[in-house]
């Protein structure tokens, strides 16, 4: 089975053959890869030796090797021949929300209904862990809704701005 | 010495504590809120007295619950810990009275340096270089025409306040007001008070402290300096002993105005004076932290002290066992800060589960830890969880030992600041150790220089992939044998290049 | 300095090795068998070659696989711990002959410390003291004879042997028969060479040993000694620096002998000369240990020399970094050996899987540790899993915090010594520095005095057993709530007595 | 509910009242016993604290308090008063196996079938981990049965000898 591999943005064709060998790129590589536990995974690959922390989530693989984060998407070849009939998947488009990424108390908002913003623009300051914490845009838009106001105790993951 | 000791504290610090009482041979008494119930310091004191829920005001910061528990448990003594009720002069007094030894200062000294405006004016008068700056609790207005005169950049901070808390830097006019108000919003809720004053901003500066160690007999001596330029919104990350900026002329110098400092409010027990070096080697007077500071095991992996330890013999009576003289700072000593946070998402705190532990060791580490596997970390607390601290021979080394620590750090379940203290050991102007106040900031704006591996990752990441694709298609075949153990080996020799 | 090491061992002292590479920026190779595909040393080190299975006969001792994987690897040296081929002069010399830095004495230096009899003959003409016995490879009969001439009690020893192995005690002629073939069995078994002799048993005696550090250029010194009576079958369980028994005069003697003994044989790199020392204060060369010990942190506890990261200087020629007065002793070190063995049930060895994993940590204390959680202990290997070391200002101290880092390790699914331990830490001859060779003979001859609770474990027991019968019940009903968590509080204040 | 635990042969009753409260042989005792992980267990007990390890066995539990080891069974009210009507269960009776507690090579064997032996005397040599262990007898009794013979390889729980 051939998988394509995209490690923050850059594709790798990795081959995983029915005895086990892989191929990276249609090279054959020397890879044996256990899982110590749940998210802790050690690679031998030519003989290098690797350990890494995986984390799955919706999109994909979130990998801790070195001290560096890699964020993956894995597609194998038969995902790709159903795809490729369509054309390729657009831009997400339609309204972004913007969340509470833990819980906290709302201390201001920053922005009003109608208001274009820039990418990385405070939109909403929550107050967790003692701390003031800005909540930003994480894209350019126009801000559609606003569902908080100062005071507001949020939960993590209660929608604070939508975005257009 | 102490019957028993009560530590009115949580996570590592209060573990430090109750390991020091036990290698004196003294009993401890552990407090706890609700989700701390298998916490580390319960299961490691030999009593422990439930407080309360979850909110630190209802149980760690309940004066009356803590010192009634001393009582009814038999403790003769308290350690605060650092936060909490460490600097509470009000709970030193409390301790006081109730005829229980506050393991820390006179109530006296802390409200002499609590108040950062009168510590200022006592430090002056003390001829102790201060930075300059206003009074406290000037108004909005004050303030502009203030910072005119200092001349920008300025800083704007809490009267009441410590730890960044209610902290803001400001660069123009324009930039004031807003800074002004966010300062007051933070010191009102996490002091109770909205006061703010300004000071003029030394920069570029390092943030360089004196550890004080202070008898009742009218001894002082200072342990030395220690490094805590880097620092996050004026949260420390990373501090080490000594400073690459210190020499034994200025280490000299600093540490008698340090002495001083201490010495003009009466102080007994361990403190820090925090001052601000500036490059010019002209350094001024911060604030003195009243207590144990997160930071001092690299000050005792240096010197050979047990803070901890001389912190007990002082408060109980005791004369210091060390002179000025006796002090030598021996190697170089690095701590990481390891903390629930995400550094690849602007260091928001995480919660969860602690799935996996693995914690490094062998030579010249140290690790002062509240974890354990199967911990639930909670959002309650600072987020600080464990420190990791090295030593070396020479601080290449250190860097060297601390890389590799780090290396075999594993905490599964929860994102850590790990990934952030990698990049510092791996940085050029870290190892170079030239660092100031603004180094983190640097950091982020530089790209990540460590190594990147994506087409090992892309392999990984396949095998991973293929291996859940196969599982599905177990389960959705019953009758086929799993294969056991989870594994693929591609080691025909065949298949090597 | 070397471009790459080839680490041809195993377990903890495989992790000691490649951690001490490793902050040196030296890169390493891990070799591994089959069940350590997992092992903390093929995880740590930068590369790692399968070299066969389980049996080290197949895998850690087999020289041409190991050297032929250190030249595809293009290791220039090879560190080969202790155990397996560390005292092989083969090995060493097959390392020369390959080109490779064999990290250890020269073959010439471990051959003739290796053959007991000829160490004793060189020893003697070297003006070493050793202690009175006979040729190798006596017969019974001879023995029998020289035995009387000796006089009883007396030791039989392998000729070819070490670590304990074939070796037997007797103190009447009646056993002496028994005692020379069961130490032929197992000298034959594990050497292949079924030779002993005798010498006369030095009672009460101390093990102690001293560590010895020689350059290529004609330096040797000594860095004190270790006391390592308490032993179990010639095994030892625990070590500590300096020893109880040994003055500064008598360390500075001994070290001058040890010295003189490693120059003997021409000695390079780090080496250990056992001696017994007897009540009178006299002293007696036992064997020279060509190799790094098990018990070598304690030395650099107290002498803060890293004797792993001095091997590998020594080995890439350069001049050793210490003359013999650097070295000062400063504070006290323990090490407890954690082995998979259960201490109540005559320490025989576990095996099992790692449920659970805790490990010590904090000022003081060091372990070195090739534990993981999920690690299978294997019964293939030798059963010392880790060992714990601490430092203390005082031996009082250092006992303390012992103790303290006893109580703090968990290891869940696996029985060790550890209980054992906790024993020694609390007996009152371990205390009081009241140490020979029979130590542990009479610890268990006597009742342990550790304090006992049974009215804990009896309510402990019953809530266990309440909440297995309430989990069979709730299995029986399904339709029931299940509490969770997993938890009984008994808190109502009303039934406080 | 009643239970009646034998701690190394001492007898605790400890009665578990339906709210939680705890009676140890009728007075009240403060306990809160949780589950760390698996086998470890955090108690506190009128407000001490201590950390057990609990092995499960056949015959009962296998607990471990700050070094030391204490051997337990456990019988519920319900189940001692069904056995009140029996006598008390005697004895062990009949053979007692002998098994070898590692994997292991057979050395020597000491004894021969009708022999007596002592309780502790050695009775077979079996080589494991390079050493050589004396298996010894439990108890006194007399040899019935000898299945092994020098150089035979035995697994862990081969039965070596069986005493009658």
């Amino acid at each position: 089975m051939k998988y394509f591999v995209q490690v923050d943005g850059e594709e790798f064709e990795v081959e995983i053959l029915e005895d086990g060998r892989v191929l990276l790129a249609g090279q054959p590589v020397h890879a044996d890869l256990v899982q110590v536990h749940e998210d802790l995974y050690s690679l031998l690959m030519d003989h290098a030796s690797y350990e890494l922390m995986v984390e799955r989530g919706e999109k994909g693989y979130r990998v801790l090797l070195g001290g560096v984060l890699y964020n993956v998407q894995v597609e194998d070849e038969r995902r790709r021949r159903l795809l490729a009939g369509r054309s390729k998947p657009a831009a997400p488009v339609g309204d972004m929300h913007v969340k509470a990424p833990i819980p906290g108390l709302i201390v201001k908002v920053e922005v009003e209904v109608g208001q274009h913003v820039r990418a990385d623009q405070p939109l909403v300051i929550l107050e967790a862990m003692k701390m003031e914490n800005e909540i930003r845009a994480p894209q350019a838009g126009i801000v559609r809704e606003v569902r908080v106001s100062p005071g507001d105790s949020v939960e993590q993951g209660a929608v604070l701005v939508v975005l257009g | 010495m102490f019957r028993k000791v009560l530590v009115a504290n949580r996570g590592e610090i209060a573990v430090r504590i109750i390991r020091a009482c036990q290698e004196l041979g003294i009993p401890t008494v552990a407090v706890y809120s609700e989700p701390d119930r298998l916490a580390l310091h319960v299961r490691y004191a030999d009593e422990a007295y439930y407080i309360g829920p979850a909110p630190a005001t209802e149980s760690y910061l309940r004066m009356d619950r803590i010192i009634q528990v001393a009582k009814e448990a038999g403790a003769d003594a308290i350690h605060p810990g650092y936060g909490f009720l460490a600097e509470n002069a009000d709970f030193a007094q409390a301790c006081r009275d109730a005829g229980i030894t506050f393991i820390g200062p006179p109530p006296e000294a802390i409200r002499a340096m609590g108040d950062k405006v009168q510590a200022r004016r006592t430090m002056m008068a003390a001829g102790v270089p201060v930075v300059p700056g206003t009074a406290e609790g000037i108004t909005d207005e004050e303030a502009l025409a203030a910072a005119e005169t200092l001349g920008y950049p300025i800083l704007v901070k809490a009267a009441a306040g410590g730890g960044g808390k209610g902290m803001r830097t400001v660069h123009s006019p324009e930039e004031l007001p807003r800074a002004l108000a966010a300062a007051r919003r933070e010191a009102k809720a996490a002091f109770g008070d909205d006061r703010v004053y300004l000071e003029k901003l030394i920069h570029p500066a390092r943030h360089v402290e004196i550890q004080i160690l202070a008898d009742e007999h009218g001894h002082v001596i200072h342990l030395g300096e220690r490094e805590c330029s880097i620092q996050r919104r004026h949260q420390k990350l990373l501090e080490e002993a000594p400073s690459t900026a210190v020499d034994s002329d200025l280490r000299r110098r600093m540490g008698e105005v340090a002495v001083r400092a201490a010495q003009a409010v009466g102080y007994t027990n361990a403190g820090t004076v925090e001052f601000l070096l500036g490059p010019d080697g002209n350094f001024y007077f911060l604030e003195m932290n009243t207590r144990l500071q997160v930071e001092h095991p690299v000050t005792e992996m240096v010197t050979g002290v047990d803070i901890v330890k001389e912190q007990l013999f002082v408060a109980a009576g005791r004369t210091l066992r060390w002179r000025q003289e006796d002090i030598r700072m021996k190697g170089w000593a690095i701590e990481c800060r390891i903390t629930a946070e995400d550094p690849f998402n602007n260091f928001l705190p995480t919660g969860g589960k602690v799935t996996y532990l693995h914690e490094p060791s062998g030579p010249g580490v140290r690790v002062d830890s509240s974890l354990y596997g199967g911990m639930e970390v909670s959002l309650h607390y600072d987020p600080m969880v464990a420190k990791l601290i090295v030593w070396g021979e020479t601080r290449e080394e250190a860097i060297l030992r601390m890389r590799r620590a780090l290396e075999e750090y594993r905490i599964g379940g929860v994102r850590t600041s790990i990934p952030f203290h990698i990049q510092v050991m791996h940085n050029d102007a870290f190892i170079a150790g030239r660092l100031d106040t603004r180094f983190v900031e640097r950091l982020f704006a530089e790209p990540n220089t460590l190594p990147r591996e994506p087409q090992v990752v892309a392999v990984a990441a396949a095998l991973i992939q293929r291996e859940r694709e196969r599982r599905t298609a177990i389960r959705l075949k019953p009758h086929r044998r799993l294969p056991s153990p989870w594994r693929w080996a591609a080691r025909l020799e065949a298949v090597r290049p």
